[in-house]
């Protein structure tokens, strides 16, 4: 069975352990159990392991063929890039949360049925709230409970489709799945929670800046890249998912600009970036899927280095908004180089790593001849050159009204946050290294003349209106504001109408009450008055009638049996 | 309904009518000690029922004289001389316990006793509730 | 024709004095009333051929219970208070259901119909087979005994029972006897000298009783009633004090225990002939002589038993009360 | 030898240790006769039953005398079963009534209290072992006398046990007669008095009237034995002030043996096929039963004493039994034997514990109850259990029971009832939850120091409390043999 051992539970199992060794020791066990669990990946032959039958269903948890190799390779490495981020944090809750929750993914990624996805999905939320609640203020605790509403939410409603789709279809199979009846529109559904579907978003604005610096690392990695691996798998080719990523794309980058928190920003550049992702599934064909797969696996290290980079800040200067932050190239050189890197991957430039995974999808966007989408995912990544490549660096590191002074990130978090840049721009220089990993074979040549020119085209142009509206001033400040999209409407919205509702409701409630204790106190009395110690029927009868009742019984029977 | 029906059954009427007497005196009457003679009559007519289902006309009683004759069952007669020792001794408990509710009640008239009895109970109640 | 008259005058007259019973509520009468009762029933019990049964009804019925209800009056009241709930209802229910029954009579067979199941189905074996198998006359005797000795059994456990249940309901009201050696039944002396001449024969009577039953009416019961009745006129007459003396309360409790452990144990000594339980034939010689030493035996514990707990009721209802004066009487 | 005379040993030995006892001065020697004579008959019993069981019946000729002519025992399961309940609980008291007896009776009685006891002992288990209707009549009488005498003896205690004696004596007298004349009347239209040959005379005897006024009487009187609801009038002041260990036996044997009679003389003599017995069940004893049901246990609620409120519930109770019957079904009857043996060990755990309480201060009242969760808390364990146990909860005996009377009216098709008989059980909630609320929700009246009843109390309620769970669980013994005596008793093939 070792052979067999999936690598998420030696993540999951290897994590409980954790709080038993003494501090000092810990982020070595840490750094070893992901490694253990990729040296398992990677010796791991292809096809289906670990099947278990319960219950007269066979639960496959462990199913590697491409896309899900691809998946759990990234994944592990992001856990090992966490665990060197998270080396100075000796908070036992975040150390044994954060592997666990990285163990979960993954297990999820290799899981061969909907039933086991249902229970690692399930283990996903739980163990990523308690990120949120390491940080240990009322507003984490707030928005922990939303975002653990949110992701149980979701679990159990994938688990009602699963249990529909097994009766309507009798299989509990992880695979192509048709968007015909509800089983299927609620497993969709509950992807689409996790992957931060328009209107579904919120929790991840909400819930991923109140993490702790280490936690909000870990959280960008796992939650919406499984939802996307889900998608790939079962919802590859649905058209549906091409104009709901599309809207992906473009809304977060509206809500981005006015933000001041820069880890929010990040959440919803991030939220941008899985809509990329959508698209893809939603084309389906071989390249996109691969550039899906490629896009995640780069996404989630240049994702990861910014918010290490913010993470970085956060820890250093006590705060990661825009209007409280300025001029910290000096002090933190190191974090401002790692964060360049960062943005530039992100936004695509060449020789960097996301260059090469969004052009894929770009190109199967072409090829599927969906031109208004091939727009506006060109518009939403100017868009996101706009705000990660540039505003994020300038406003952190480079602007200049106030001046802070702090000392350099930690030594581990360099050391993270350089092994992740190394990877983005290997991955830019040599993507072959990339595509070999990928699942489906296609031949697709990126440094192509046509690519770089048009890619290069784009971000010049952005950069210039970026510096010609911040000469003006029309680009908006950073100004310290709190604002509420569309979770306004249950934030604000529904709980108006549920007190007016609440105050009627509670007056009719008490003169119901009212009226039922009266008609009760009037029963009672009755039932007292016979059967009470004085009533006809306890009284302490003398002698006579007692037996006065018996010639009455045997009269009684007499005559009904004569009639008879 | 024939005359010889009456004739034939006046016996078991009569039993009836003693029986329904005793049971009368019993319901109707307070005294305990009325009771208990009611109670008697009604056992008493109990008797008569089993004697004068075992007569036979024209026979003697169950003792063999060694002439071949007649005898009346002979059952019912024991079952009786049961039923008698049985009835005096429900008589003689009776009649204790009449005693003992003298000694104890002061009164051997069923409603005084009775009163006697409510009044003692709602006291033990409402002591009860107030403490 | 005279035994259908006899029979329906006696039963008339019952029928009268259970009514005037009802009417009177002076409790004197109505105990006296009683007595007559049983006396004219042990009558019609006699016409009716249940000699054995009118001679216990007379000596238990009669005897026993008016002395009891007596002693009883003696201790409670003397006048029955005025009825205060109506009696309308019970009237009606009590006279519905003599209704009722009386129609349920209508199917029995008649009074004296030899053709009677009850007289072709069971008894006719008993009447044919005590002569062969036990051998004694009185076939009521032979089946009290014998054929359903185990319900004499249990009815000398009734009435040990009853004793018992006086016992413990009186004994411990009994005052201790007050050494006061005048009673008021000493000036009576003609009462004094008639019962020293009446006990003897009493006695002795008693006994043939005893011993008569397996030839003519008689047993264990009307014996030891008879047996009590003789103490308990000396009690009368010459005080409770002088019977303890004569009968001490604890030998009339183990006289009591005695007689059923008597009735018991020759139950019991069957076993050890390997026979059934108050089979008496294996006791003697031959099944016959068993069956007469066991009757004769049994009968003589029932008969300890019965004077027992007549003589302990009679003393725990007479050690309740105060000594009465002539006047009370 | 002793095997072959195992049915007569049963009785007698009893009856042989009363007069016995009569004669120990002191109460310790007589209750330590009583307790091996008890002990002693329940071994016979429990071999009988294991003897019944592979055998089908037991006859025993009293003195060697052919069946109809002398008296025979006739044991079967369904007699078998009754025996071993009245005698295990007559065995599990005696125990218990050792301390409970010398504080609620004057010393001098004490001896001859434990002698009264095996005669009651004695006439109950004569009562159900004979074949012989007569015979039957004759202990019942024994068993009755007894137990008035029982009963009166809680007078020391409260001067009511007199008037309740006095009624139950005259209730219990015109019940007997009622019953001798019914024998008398069938007696006289069969010429027998053996039960087996009963029966079989009366087949053709179904429109004779005379046997119809036999039928009525026997039933009413046996009704009236059995606290039938409206001839229950005697019993809730009967158990309630007699002596608690008194209470404790007749309220779990007593009514068990009228109970039996019923059913042998409604099944056995008369059988299904007796075209009134049909119409009797159906419009005389489900109506009855469910009255019963209702009426007792809502006056249970308002009873300010824990002993009547128990007499109450056990007048309830015994409407559960009645309605079984009123199935005449396989499964109703099953129902009906369970719920003997089941009711027995639930009222046994209640009055026991109840009589610690007694013990402790003098009466069980609701202000008496007050505080005692935690100055007697095995007591009132053992209460709270024979509560639930009562109420029906599962792993429980009274589940069990509830759970075939459901069953039954389910199968019979009147699902009305099977409703009637949960809601009946939710009345039962109340007025258990009336003194558990008073025990462990309220403050004891200051200045009362109760200390936990002694262990010679505690061992025999605690041993019940443990049967009623474990036969809740494991109810495999005892639904075997209930089904056995219900189908002994429809003549249904076993």
């Amino acid at each position: 069975m070792i052979a067999e051992l999936p690598p998420g539970l030696i993540l999951i199992v290897g994590a409980l352990l954790i709080p038993l060794l003494r501090p000092h020791l810990r982020p070595y066990l840490m750094l070893a159990l992901p490694v253990a669990a990729l040296v398992q990946l990677l010796t791991l032959p292809a096809g289906l392991h670990a099947q278990v039958d319960i219950l007269g269903h066979s639960l496959v948890f462990l199913r590697i063929d491409g896309l899900s190799f691809v998946f759990g390779l990234i994944f592990l490495i992001a856990a090992v890039l966490n665990v060197i981020y998270g080396w100075h944090e000796d908070d036992p809750v975040q150390q044994v949360s954060g592997l666990v929750y990285a163990g979960a993914a993954v297990g999820a990624v290799f899981v061969g049925d909907l039933v086991s996805l249902f229970v690692f999905w399930e283990l996903t939320a739980i163990a990523s709230v308690f990120l949120i609640w390491a940080s240990r203020t009322e507003r984490a605790y707030r928005a922990g409970m939303r975002y653990l509403l949110v992701q149980i939410g979701s679990g159990v409603i994938l688990l009602a489709g699963v249990i529909l789709h097994y009766r309507a279809t009798g299989s509990i199979a992880f695979d192509r799945l048709e968007l015909t009846g509800l089983p299927t529109a609620l497993i969709l559904f509950a992807f689409g929670i996790k992957c931060a579907f328009p209107l579904l978003h919120n929790w991840l604005q909400d819930a991923y800046p109140e993490a702790t610096v280490v936690g909000t690392v870990i959280l960008s990695a796992f939650t919406t890249k499984l939802a996307a691996y889900a998608l790939a798998r079962s919802f590859a080719g649905t058209d549906m998912l091409i104009w709901i990523g599309a809207i992906m794309a473009v809304f977060p980058i509206v809500y981005a600009v006015i933000e001041n928190d820069l880890r929010r920003v990040m959440a919803y550049i991030l939220n941008n970036q899985l809509g990329f992702m959508v698209v893809g599934v939603g084309i389906g064909t071989p390249l996109a899927l691969n550039g899906v797969a490629a896009l995640a696996f780069c996404g989630i290290l240049y994702k990861a280095l910014l918010f290490m980079c913010l993470g970085a800040v956060l820890f250093r200067a006590g705060s990661a908004r825009a209007s409280d932050l300025g001029g910290l190239w000096k002090s933190m050189p190191w974090t401002t180089g790692f964060c360049i890197v960062g943005g530039a991957s992100i936004s695509a430039v060449p020789l960097f790593a996301g260059f090469i995974a969004k052009s894929m999808v770009l190109a199967a966007v072409a090829e599927g001849g969906h031109w208004i989408v091939w727009l506006v995912l060109l518009a939403a990544s100017a868009g996101v050159f706009h705000q990660t490549g540039l505003r994020i660096p300038y406003a952190a590191f480079f602007a200049r009204n106030p001046e802070i002074r702090c000392r350099e990130a930690p030594l581990n978090m360099l050391a993270a946050m350089g092994i992740t840049s190394l990877l983005c721009i290997a991955i830019g220089v040599y993507p072959a290294m990339l595509y070999a990993v990928l699942p489906y074979q296609v031949d697709f040549a990126v440094y192509t003349a046509s690519h770089v020119v048009t890619q290069l085209q784009l971000l010049a142009f952005a950069a210039l209106a970026f510096s010609i509206l911040l000469r003006h001033r029309v680009y908006p400040q950073d100004v310290p504001s709190i604002n509420l999209d569309s979770d306004w409407i249950y934030r604000r919205l529904l709980p108006a109408f549920v007190d007016v509702y609440r105050d009627g409701l509670r007056m009719m409630r008490f003169r119901a009450i009212a009226r039922a204790q009266v008609r009760l106190n009037r029963f009672i009395a009755a039932v007292y008055r016979h059967h009470g110690p004085q009533g006809v029927l306890a009284r302490t009868w003398p002698v006579g009638s007692t037996v006065l009742w018996v010639a009455v019984l045997l009269c009684v029977t007499l005559v009904f049996y004569y009639i008879e | 309904m024939s005359l010889d029906d009456v004739l034939g059954l006046f016996n078991y009427w009569m039993v009836i009518v003693l029986m329904m007497t005793g049971l009368y005196i019993v319901v109707s009457r307070g005294n305990l000690v009325k009771k208990i003679v009611g109670l008697n009559i009604f056992q008493t007519s109990v008797f008569l029922l089993y004697i004068s289902m075992g007569k036979v006309s024209g026979g003697t009683a169950p003792i063999l004289t060694g002439k071949p004759e007649v005898y009346s069952n002979p059952l019912p007669h024991v079952l009786i001389l049961t039923a008698i020792v049985v009835g005096v001794a429900t008589t003689a408990l009776g009649l204790a316990l009449v005693v003992r509710i003298k000694n104890a009640y002061g009164s051997i008239e069923e409603d005084e006793i009775q009163t006697m009895d409510l009044v003692a109970e709602s006291e033990a109640e409402t002591t009860g509730h107030r403490r | 024709m005279i035994d259908t008259t006899i029979n329906f005058a006696l039963l008339l007259f019952l029928a009268a004095t259970a009514f005037s019973i009802l009417r009177r509520t002076t409790l004197f009468s109505v105990v006296m009333l009683s007595g007559v009762f049983s006396f004219v029933s042990a009558l019609l019990l006699v016409h009716l051929d249940a000699v054995d049964v009118a001679f216990t009804e007379a000596a238990v019925g009669a005897g026993i219970s008016t002395v009891l209800m007596l002693s009883t009056l003696a201790l409670t009241a003397r006048h029955e208070a005025p009825a205060s709930r109506s009696r309308a209802l019970p009237l009606i229910v009590v006279f519905l259901t003599g209704l009722a029954l009386i129609y349920g009579t209508l199917d029995m067979p008649h009074f004296g119909d030899p053709s009677a199941p009850v007289h072709t189905h069971v008894a006719p074996r008993y009447i044919t087979a005590t002569a062969t198998e036990i051998g004694i006359p009185n076939i009521v005797t032979a089946v009290l005994a014998s054929y359903r000795g185990f319900d004499t059994l249990g009815e000398t456990t009734v009435i040990f029972t009853a004793g018992i249940g006086v016992l413990l309901l009186l004994a411990g009201t009994i005052r201790e006897p007050t050494g006061l050696r005048i009673t008021a039944m000493d000036h009576h002396l003609v009462l004094r000298v008639v019962t020293k001449v009446l006990i003897g024969p009493i006695l002795l009577f008693a006994l043939y009783v005893q011993f008569h039953g397996d030839y003519g009416p008689g047993g264990g019961f009307q014996a030891g009633v008879i047996f009590a009745a003789a103490f308990i006129i000396y009690a009368l007459v010459f005080g409770l004090e002088a019977a303890r003396r004569a009968v001490p309360g604890r030998a009339v409790r183990w006289i009591l225990a005695a007689g059923v452990l008597m009735y018991g144990g020759v139950g019991v000594v069957s076993f050890f002939f390997g026979k059934n339980y108050l089979d008496y034939s294996a006791l003697g010689a031959t099944a016959t002589a068993g069956q007469h030493l066991g009757i004769l035996l049994v009968e003589f514990g029932v008969g300890m038993t019965v004077s027992a707990v007549m003589v302990s009721t009679y003393y725990a209802f007479a050690g309740q009360n105060r000594p009465i004066g002539d006047e009370e009487w | 030898m002793i095997a072959y005379h195992l049915p007569i040993l049963q009785i007698v030995v009893p009856l042989i240790a009363a007069p016995l006892s009569a004669f120990c001065r002191r109460a310790g020697m007589a209750w330590y006769l009583a307790l091996i004579i008890c002990a002693a008959s329940f071994a016979i019993s429990v071999a009988l039953l294991v003897r019944v069981l592979d055998e089908g019946h037991i006859s025993y000729l009293l003195g060697n005398w052919a069946a109809p002519w002398g008296i025979e025992y006739r044991i079967d399961a369904v007699n078998a079963f009754v025996l071993l309940i009245i005698s295990g609980m007559g065995t599990m008291v005696l125990p218990y009534a050792r301390v409970s007896i010398a504080d609620e009776i004057e010393p001098h009685n004490q001896a001859l209290f434990y002698t009264c006891y095996l005669l009651c002992f004695a006439g109950l288990l004569g009562m159900v072992i004979t074949g012989d209707a007569f015979n039957a009549f004759v202990f019942m009488e024994i068993s009755s006398l007894a137990t008035y005498v029982l009963v009166a003896l809680g007078a020391k205690r409260d001067r009511r046990a007199l008037s309740a004696a006095f009624t139950y004596l005259v209730m219990g007298t015109i019940g007997a007669t009622f019953f001798v004349i019914g024998i008398g009347l069938v007696y006289m239209v069969t010429g027998t008095l053996n039960m087996a040959d009963l029966a079989a005379r009366l087949q053709g005897l179904e429109q004779n009237r005379t046997a119809l006024v036999a039928f009525a009487f026997i039933v009413t009187g046996i009704g009236l034995k059995l606290a039938l609801f409206p001839m229950h009038l005697w019993l809730p002041n009967a158990y309630a002030f007699a002596p608690s260990a008194v209470t404790v036996f007749i309220a779990a044997t007593a009514t068990k043996a009228a109970v039996y009679l019923m059913l042998r003389f409604l099944f056995t003599v008369f059988g299904t096929d007796y075209n009134v017995l049909g119409l009797t069940l159906t419009y005389m004893f489900t109506p009855l039963a469910l009255a019963a049901m209702f009426a007792a246990s809502t006056v249970a609620i308002f009873q300010f004493e824990i002993k009547r409120m128990l007499a109450y519930s056990s007048v309830a109770q015994l409407g559960y039994t009645v309605l079984g019957i009123s199935f005449a079904s396989v499964t109703g009857l099953t129902a009906t034997m369970i719920h003997l043996f089941n009711h027995a060990l639930m009222k046994g755990a209640l009055f026991m514990a109840v009589g610690a309480i007694v013990l402790r201060h003098g009466a069980a009242t609701i202000d008496s109850v007050r505080g005692l969760g935690r100055t007697m808390p095995w007591t009132m364990a053992a209460f709270v259990a024979g509560g639930l146990s009562l109420i029906g909860v599962p792993l429980t005996v009274g589940f069990i029971s509830k759970w075939y009377l459901v069953a039954a009216s389910l199968e019979s098709g009147r699902w009305p009832i099977a409703v009637l008989i949960v809601l009946s059980s939710l009345i039962g909630v109340i007025y258990i939850w009336r003194v558990i609320e008073a025990a462990y929700l309220e403050k004891p009246p200051e200045g009362r120091t109760a200390r936990e009843a002694p262990l010679s109390m505690l061992i025999p309620t605690w041993g019940l409390v443990g049967a009623n769970i474990y036969f809740g669980i494991d109810a495999e013994l005892t639904s075997r043999v209930a089904g056995a005596a219900a189908r002994l008793l429809l003549w249904v093939a076993p």
